[in-house]
């Protein structure tokens, strides 16, 4: 295959893609600051977030990261702390369908808006981060990535300077942001301290080999700490309480882009270090106690949490970034589960909800960002009866929304319930009540899930509202998402076997 | 079995009403007489195709013939038959024959005199009458030939569709589908028991046959023989239950105590229908029942005293209300529940015959009385209040005339038909109860009845049609035509001289062989193995006593009867056959309110419905929509509730949200330090 | 003569609260901005220290680059807080409370 | 390939329907729901499958393609029908288009939405019946809820909102608690299944069942799954004390919806206990006879009793389900061959009288917009057919001979009397015949007060006869049900035959 005449750094090329459409954006804003050829813009953004996909896809049908045994390329290493493998890829194909759907949506979005070129080479930069975050297999890489794609993603919360929504939730995310990553690296500065290493693998091996014996609660402490930066990028109790307001005050498609790429990237470091740093026995007799039991109570709080909280919202958007923590939750049980002897299962499960998540959130706060652009408002209340005037968008909300509540026929319920099916299946006490503070919340997910169908369904329609125009970046995007989330469910196999097997290779 | 070949047009006997039911429901509406003709044609084809079987029996055939497998499949009885089939099939024995004959005819007279009693009144929507009379006339013959119990309760249901719907023929009145809904609710609960009885005895025996080596019957006596267990209990007391479940069908469609209160309601139906269903056939399904699966009720003596009593006291009860009505249908229903209560008797004791007697004679006179008592509402414009009535005798004599041969015959007056069966059945009474005193008791309820009997009855006849008219409508009848005398005159006749198909008592003093009856149901010309009268009369486990002598006995028993019968006539001829006759309520006094409202059976009935069951039935819901509901409610309220509470820690303050982060780390850190021990 | 290493752990711990004391507590945004810088930097003590401890290098290397993104996050964020100040004529973190529960 | 066609079509009419202009959808959807009745009918007549399903039977019109890997086990489309199924699949089919024409009165806003619901909702009951996969099985299972939500909740009654979210939730949480219980058994079967393939596993739990799992012995596991999935599907069928949400859905949704729903959508709780709780757990059946008994006694009983007390004719049909459903469990618990095949025919029975019922109720509510026994009296007067019909109808739910039900019941009653491993049978069944006597009661009172009597009608308009396509789709049923009073064995035959296995713990 022609991956083999690459060069090695050209395995990066997904991430270097968005790098590089992120500088000519640079560039292109540089040239002509007060551009608004949105077209070129958006299109420029799209394009390279398409081709990284493109690459992306192609790399692991070439079977990069497939073991060699199995007739793959295995696992690339081009620089010293970025690694590309399945693992890697598979979250490089999350980052770039998100970034690709939202770039898409933007155009419609960013209509009348100033300084474009910057909000595109923004999100590109931030894309590239969280592509390099799948990447990245030292403490160095992985902070430096996580920062990369922060501080971006601060810039754009706040983007709408005018807007006090927009600023006060770019302040809060930024100050947290802030809080936490101080914390993270104070977590790597004592992993450092108490293996002398930041490369994940030598960390596992000195762990394995029992030379850190005399730091165990250092150790503890700083994965405690690690955990907590993890806890931050995925929005997950305790560190969650920049999201509903990040979320809520952001422009919609950046909402969007943090509570799917964002969140995948958080958790692909997450998977990347715990699944390579800290092998489960060593550390275990090293720490007295298992880091799945952090990621136990974390999930269920988590997941709790957010349903609970998302359950008596009035503003849509609100009440979606509620679930978003919810569902961080969720894909929470792939670390939960993991156990000694293997747990691919579960964490495949949660690889793919990921995924599956990438599709149906961007979806759901894409029709948002569409109900802002229509300027209907922000409330359930004024989302009454909007299929009477745009039954298609809310086709596709309906679509979004059971599938975000795992209901068939949509490919939420495969995810879910592979992640429902996995928790059972590790069989562990912790595990069951996990699956079952999974149910009540499902149950209470279908709650509000289906309050938002009956808004825009079931209720009538509100009297004076003008007419509705039909953005073609923004349908196309929420089409897009749409027709896929329900497609995933028929063709879910691929999409199966690539998560469970990089989920096993990485836990090999 | 020989005959086939005459037998094999038997389907036909119930499928020409079928046909009728369909024609007069489909195109009833553009037909000349609105479907009348359809059904006379019908009932017509039946009657002749029943005389044909009936001579084929007489003949010496018989036809026993399972035609259609509605399903079949494994079990475990308890007699251990591993399979069952649910049939259809006929049985054609004497006994099923003769009652084919009976409701045919009957059907026939009834379809004719409707012609004038229905058309002529220029009634709306005939065809459905017409098309729903049809249908009764084929559950009903139907159900007559059917050859096992299953089929048979089928048809048992299916002719009770039809008197609910006949009875709530008018059903543009309140009263009329009132009347309907209590006729078939209180026979709905008879069948409840007959349907479990049907699937007890199914379920124990693997058949639901009733003749033949296969029938349960057999079964049932070979299990008491052998002393099976029959689900934990023995043999006899088991076909004891079920036989009484049963029981519960009969007693609700004859209209015994304490099921018989919807029939006097179910006079609220044309009086044609009162004529066919409510006297002469549908009633009499009850009492087929038993005397078609006699051999098992012979079985057991604790049932078959049940019956008797049950009887004994029905027909007792049911006389004394008839005492004091003043509708002239009210008169005739409860005489009609009182002469079941005979048959009843009659068949409690073991009288086979005289039961079966009864019920042929009863057809006839009672569908007289009837079918008459609808002449005169004919006459009367409408008017069924005997007290609004008199004088009537001269001015409509075959009404008249006729109507006193039926009324001859229920009195028990010699030598008018019921004479002959109802002092056969007190005399069967009477001999077992010598040594049964149960069975005495029912006689004696029996007899007493008999004077109740003749007095009501006369009473009727003098009210309707002696002494002065006593409204204008008495003054001027509406003539009647002859679509409603034909019927009466033939049924006339019959009343008068069907008794001599089993003059028993005669035949005794002169010891000549003329109880036709007793050998035809004896099967001397022809009958199916197990399913005689001796047969039966061997199973029956009375002793049977006499006092002095047999004739002694007999003589004694028909003149007590017959002399109590006079008396009662000639107590009512002294109080009513005068040209100015009062009611006389005083002489009861007390009784008499208690009687006009039937014991308060009905404001019993009634209490059951309103006073228990539907308050029970509104709790049920107050308790489902409140505690069951409630809790389902509660459930999602209470989480609706937490989540309110739950989003408040999103206090919008940047600070505390770092707060809230360090602390909640804290926690995370203090539950793992304590589990790994780090501290 | 070295100090031991326990010692600069003491150290970046203590600054490390301080800084968590100075986050919890100032309300104004630089403030805390400051704050969580001064929590970076013990872990830049720790780093250090620990690359002394154990001899190789990486500890030292990494504490360069924590630097160099704490003044990116700097950088963003007084933009942030400029333009905060612009739309709510103050730099109290507490001010901004338009979205909540 | 029939069944896969059978799907396709509904699925793809639901498609054009949508899009079809509301004017003809009525007409359109009727003309596409014929194509699956006629070839189910077809299948019914060329059926020559043998045995049950799950106990290797001979299936027909079978089909199996894999379609994806869950760590060890394989999800795979796996369709085929067999005694049990083939009656239902041509209930639902039969149903489907009568409901379709019966709605043309009624519905008469966003046509196309509505009779596009309808036959989605078909593609999924037929994929219920015909499933053999637990995978696939569940999808089609969850699948038919979102229609009946938004049937009942758009076309509804002044309370639909909420009745459509307590039966979407409600019966969402019952399958959750189902899947989790079985997705347990399955882990708890080890290796001896490697798919969720019904008849696998129905194999695997006869020859031995599971060795253990949670903790669990292997015994309790089996018994804490049974009770579960008892629970689970006890909803929806739905036996007390889990049925209040069935009067309220009825009560709201429209006519065609609650054909639907009680005429199939019951209908499916009863037919997975069947193949579940009752095909693999033979021993459990054993143990749980008497309480399980009981429950089907109170809802018999209890169900009436409510029926009684009700104004409401939906209402009162709704509650009258509830009892009917009662008997079916008592046939299925007493485990003979009728009356486990009696309650079988019962489903496909009262799935039809039911069916008839509600469009009786429907047209007279046409006419008269109100449903309260209390409002009207005398309808017979103006609508005879109509009425004759409803008067058939009841005479059917009361179990008149030569009509379906009283095959029905009276196969269940006679199954249970004498059923061995149910102690007490004689005392449950005779207190459940009980019922056929109340049904008569609140019936006969509800005809009594509405179509008897002088007319009465608070109306300002006349009120006269149904239109054709009202009663034609009655007089359909009513055929059907006579039909199959009068000749049973043309289902119950083969019913038996797949039921038979299920007695004999598998063997033929």
């Amino acid at each position: 295959m022609a991956v083999f005449q690459l060069p090695e750094w050209m395995a990066l090329a997904p991430a270097l893609i968005m790098a590089a459409t992120a500088l000519a954006l640079f560039v292109f804003d540089s040239i002509s600051p007060r551009s608004t050829s949105r077209s070129l813009l958006a299109g420029t953004a799209a394009g390279g977030a398409l081709v990284s996909l493109g690459v992306a896809v192609w790399f692991t049908v070439a079977g990069v990261g497939t073991p060699t045994i199995d007739g793959g390329r295995g696992e690339i290493e081009p620089i010293h702390g970025l690694v590309v493998d399945q693992l890697a890829l598979y979250f490089m194909i999350i980052v770039a369908i998100v970034t690709a759907l939202i770039a898409v949506a933007s155009y419609d979005y960013l209509a009348g808006h100033t300084y474009q070129a910057e909000y595109y080479s923004l999100v590109m930069l931030a894309a590239t981060g969280m592509s390099m975050m799948a990447a990245a297999n030292s403490l160095v890489t992985i902070f430096i990535a996580l920062e990369l794609a922060s501080l971006p993603s601060y810039a754009l919360v706040a983007i709408l300077k005018d807007n006090r929504g927009s600023v006060e939730a770019g302040l809060k995310y930024f100050l947290i942001g802030a809080l936490s990553s101080a914390i993270f690296v104070y977590g790597i500065s004592l992993v450092y301290g108490a293996t002398g290493h930041l490369y994940l693998e030598d960390i596992a091996a000195v762990i394995e080999a029992g030379e850190a014996d005399s730091y165990g609660g250092l150790l503890g402490l700083g994965i405690l700490m690690l955990i907590g930066g993890f806890a931050y990028k995925t929005a997950s109790v305790p560190f969650h309480f920049w999201a509903p307001e990040a979320y809520e005050g952001a422009p919609a498609p950046i909402s969007a882009f943090l509570s799917s790429a964002s969140k995948a990237a958080g958790f692909v470091i997450a998977f990347r270090v715990f699944t390579t740093a800290f092998p489960l026995e060593a550390t275990r007799e090293l720490i007295g106690v298992d880091w799945t039991l952090a990621f136990v109570i974390l999930a269920i709080v988590t997941m709790t949490l957010g349903n609970f909280a998302a359950a008596t919202q009035n503003n849509v958007k609100r009440m979606l970034a509620y679930s978003s923590i919810g569902h961080a939750g969720y894909a929470l049980i792939g670390l939960a589960g993991l156990t000694a002897d293997g747990g691919e299962l579960v964490m495949g499960a949660a690889m793919m909800h990921l995924l599956v998540y990438g599709f149906m959130n961007t979806g759901a706060f894409l029709f948002v960002a569409l109900a802002e652009h229509w300027g209907v408002g922000r409330t359930f209340e004024d989302y009454n009866g909007l299929s009477a005037q745009a039954p298609v968008a809310c086709a596709a909300l309906v679509v979004f929304m059971f599938s975000l509540a795992g209901v068939p026929p949509f490919a939420g319920f495969w995810s879910k319930y592979f992640l429902f099916t996995g928790a059972i299946g590790i069989g562990s006490t912790a595990m069951l009540v996990v699956a079952g503070a999974l149910v009540v919340n499902s149950a209470l997910s279908l709650y509000y899930y289906s309050r938002l169908v009956k808004a825009v369904l079931i209720e009538d329609p509100l009297p004076d509202r003008g007419v509705l125009d039909q953005p073609v970046g923004l349908y196309a995007a929420i089409i897009v998402a749409a027709v896929m989330t329900v497609a995933l469910l028929a063709g879910f196999g691929p999409i199966a076997d690539a998560a469970t097997d990089a989920a096993a290779a990485a836990l090999a | 079995m020989a005959g086939t070949g005459t037998f094999s047009y038997a389907p036909a006997i119930a499928l020409f009403p079928l046909v009728a039911f369909v024609v007069a429901l489909v195109f009833g509406k553009y037909m000349p007489k609105k479907g009348a003709i359809a059904g006379i044609f019908a009932t017509a084809g039946s009657l002749l195709l029943s005389l044909v079987m009936f001579a084929a029996v007489a003949g010496g055939e018989v036809y026993h013939e399972t035609l259609y497998e509605w399903t079949s499949g494994d079990i475990t009885s308890q007699v251990g038959a591993e399979e069952i089939e649910f049939t259809f099939g006929i049985l054609l024995d004497p006994l099923s024959t003769l009652m084919l004959v009976i409701v045919s005819l009957v059907a026939l007279l009834v379809h004719v005199f409707s012609l004038g009693y229905m058309n002529a009144e220029g009634e709306t929507g005939l065809p459905r009458y017409y098309a729903e009379l049809g249908l009764f006339t084929f559950s009903m013959l139907a159900f007559v030939f059917a050859d096992n119990l299953l089929m048979a309760f089928m048809f048992f249901e299916l002719v009770g569709l039809c008197s609910y719907l006949l009875i709530g023929f008018w059903f543009r009145t309140r009263s009329a589908p009132s009347a309907a809904k209590k006729a078939f609710l209180v026979t709905r609960f008879g069948d409840y028991f007959f349907l479990i009885g049907v699937v007890a005895i199914a379920a124990t025996f693997g058949t639901v046959a009733f003749a033949g080596d296969d029938s349960f019957v057999t079964a049932a006596e070979t299990a008491i023989n052998d002393g099976t267990q029959l689900f934990g209990f023995d043999a006899r007391t088991w076909v004891t239950i079920t036989g009484l479940l049963v029981l519960g069908g009969v007693i609700g469609k004859s209209a015994q105590f304490p099921l018989h209160t919807w029939l006097p309601d179910a006079m609220e139906g044309p009086t044609t229908v009162s004529a066919l269903i409510h006297a002469a056939t549908m009633v009499a399904a009850g009492v087929y029942l038993v005397a078609r699966m006699f051999g098992y009720y012979a079985l057991s003596p604790t049932a078959l005293a049940i019956i008797a009593f049950v009887g004994g006291f029905t027909a007792l009860f049911a006389a004394t209300m008839g005492v004091v009505k003043d509708d002239v249908k009210q008169v005739l229903a409860y005489s009609t529940i009182s002469q079941y209560g005979y048959m009843m008797l009659g068949l409690g004791v073991g009288g086979y015959v005289a039961g079966v007697f009864h019920l042929m004679n009863h057809a006839f006179f009672k569908a007289l009385l009837f079918l008459g008592a609808g002449a005169v509402i004919i006459l009367m414009h409408h008017e069924q209040d005997m007290w609004k009535m008199g004088g009537l005798k001269d001015k409509a004599p075959v009404t008249y005339y006729t109507f006193l041969a039926g009324a001859l015959a229920l009195a028990g007056i010699i030598p008018f038909s019921g004479f002959w069966s109802k002092d056969e059945i007190l005399y069967d009474a009477l001999i077992v109860g010598l040594e049964e005193p149960v069975i005495l008791a029912a006689y004696a309820m029996g007899l007493v009845a008999v004077f109740f009997t003749g007095f009501y009855t006369f009473r009727m006849v003098f009210l309707t049609f002696h002494g002065e008219p006593r409204s204008e409508a008495a003054e001027d009848p509406h003539p009647v035509g002859w679509a409603v005398k034909v019927p009466l005159i033939t049924l006339g006749i019959l009343a008068t001289v069907v008794g001599l198909a089993n003059l028993a008592p005669i035949a005794k003093l002169l010891s000549i062989d003329i109880t036709f009856l007793e050998f035809w149901l004896d099967g001397e010309y022809g009958a199916i193995e197990g399913l005689t009268y001796h047969e039966y009369h061997e199973t029956v486990p009375f002793e049977e006593g006499y006092i002095s002598s047999e004739t002694v006995t007999m003589l004694i028993g028909a003149g007590v009867s017959l002399g109590l019968a006079l008396a009662g006539a000639f107590t009512a001829h002294t109080l009513y056959n005068v040209p100015e006759p009062s009611r006389h309520m005083t002489k009861l006094g007390g009784a008499y309110t208690v009687l006009r409202s039937n014991y308060y059976q009905d404001e019993f009935q009634v209490w059951l419905a309103e006073g228990v069951t539907q308050p029970i039935a509104r709790a049920a819901d107050r308790f489902d929509r409140t505690v069951i509901d409630g809790t389902v409610n509660g459930v999602s309220s209470i989480s609706l509730f937490g989540s309110s509470r739950v989003k408040r820690i999103q206090t919008g303050i940047v600070t505390n949200y770092a707060a809230l982060l360090v602390a909640g780390f804290i926690g995370l850190l203090l539950v793992l330090g304590l589990y790994g021990g780090w501290f | 003569m070295t100090v031991a290493v326990e010692y600069y752990v003491l150290l970046s711990m203590g600054l490390f609260c301080i800084g968590l004391f100075g986050v919890l507590t100032r309300r104004n945004a630089l403030m805390f901005l400051m704050s969580a810088e001064l929590m970076l930097n013990a872990a830049n003590i720790n780093l250090i220290a620990f690359a002394f401890y154990h001899g190789n290098l990486t500890g030292q290397v990494f504490a360069l680059f924590t630097m160099a993104l704490a003044a990116a996050e700097v950088a963003v964020g007084l933009g942030i807080i400029l333009v905060l100040y612009r739309n709510f004529r103050d730099v109290d973190v507490t001010v901004p409370t338009t979205m909540r529960w | 390939m029939m069944i896969e066609i059978l799907i396709a079509v509904a699925l793809v009419g639901a498609l054009v329907t949508f899009v079809a202009p509301n004017r003809i959808a009525g007409k359109l959807a009727f003309a596409i729901s014929l194509v699956p009745a006629v070839l189910s009918l077809w299948m019914f007549t060329a059926f020559d499958g043998s045995g049950n399903a799950l106990l290797d039977g001979t299936l027909a019109f079978e089909s199996q393609y894999e379609w994806l890997q869950l760590g060890e086990y394989s999800i795979s489309w796996f369709v085929g029908l067999d005694g049990i199924s083939i009656p239902l699949v041509v209930l639902t089919t039969i149903l489907v288009s009568l409901a379709i024409m019966s709605s043309w009165t009624p519905i008469d806003d966003r046509e196309s939405q509505f009779y596009g619901l309808v036959l989605f909702i078909e593609a999924n009951l037929i994929g219920v019946f015909s499933a053999l996969d637990f995978f696939l099985w569940f999808i089609f299972w969850e699948a038919v809820l979102i229609p009946m939500y938004l049937l009942i909740g758009i076309w509804g009654g002044p309370r639909r909102k909420y009745a459509a979210i307590k039966f979407f939730v409600y019966t969402n949480v019952a399958s959750l608690v189902m899947f989790g219980a079985f997705i347990a058994l399955v882990f708890g079967l080890g290796d001896s299944v490697t798919s969720f393939a019904l008849p696998e596993i129905a194999t695997a739990m006869l020859n031995g069942g599971p060795d253990g799992f949670l903790g669990l012995e292997g015994t309790t596991l089996t018994s804490v799954v049974f009770v579960a999935m008892f629970l689970g599907f006890a909803v929806k069928v739905p036996v007390v004390p889990f049925h209040t949400w069935l009067p309220d859905a009825h009560v709201e949704a429209p006519t065609p919806a609650s054909v639907l729903l009680a005429g199939v959508l019951l209908k499916m709780g009863t037919y997975a206990l069947l193949r579940f709780n009752f095909t693999m757990f033979p021993g459990q059946v054993e143990t749980y006879a008497v309480p399980i008994a009981a429950i089907a006694v109170i809802s018999v009983i209890y169900g009436a009793m409510l029926a009684l007390a009700q104004t409401d004719l939906k209402r009162i049909v709704a509650y009258s389900s509830v009892s009917s459903m009662g008997y079916v469990i008592l046939g299925l618990i007493a485990y003979t061959q009728f009356g486990v095949g009696g309650a079988t025919f019962q489903m496909v029975s009262h799935g039809f009288i039911s069916g008839l019922m509600f469009m009786a109720v429907g047209v007279i509510y046409n006419a008269t917009h109100t449903r309260l026994v209390t409002d009207m009296s005398g309808m017979a007067d103006r609508m005879p057919v109509a009425v004759g019909i409803l008067i058939a109808g009841a005479f059917g739910y009361m179990g008149l001979p030569l009509m379906s039900g009283f095959f029905g019941e009276f196969t269940i009653f006679f199954g249970a009397f004498g059923a061995e491993q149910l102690p007490y049978s004689q005392v449950f069944t005779s207190l459940a015949m009980f019922g056929i006597v109340i049904v008569a009661g609140y019936l006969l009172f509800a005809l009594q007060r509405t179509v008897f009597g002088p007319y009465e009608l608070e109306t300002d308009y006349e009120v006269g006869r149904a239109p054709l396509h009202d009663v034609v789709p009655m007089f359909v049923l009513l055929g059907i049900i006579i039909l199959l009073g009068v000749a049973p064995d043309l289902i119950f035959e083969m019913i038996t035959d797949a039921v038979d296995p299920i007695l004999n713990g598998g063997e033929l």
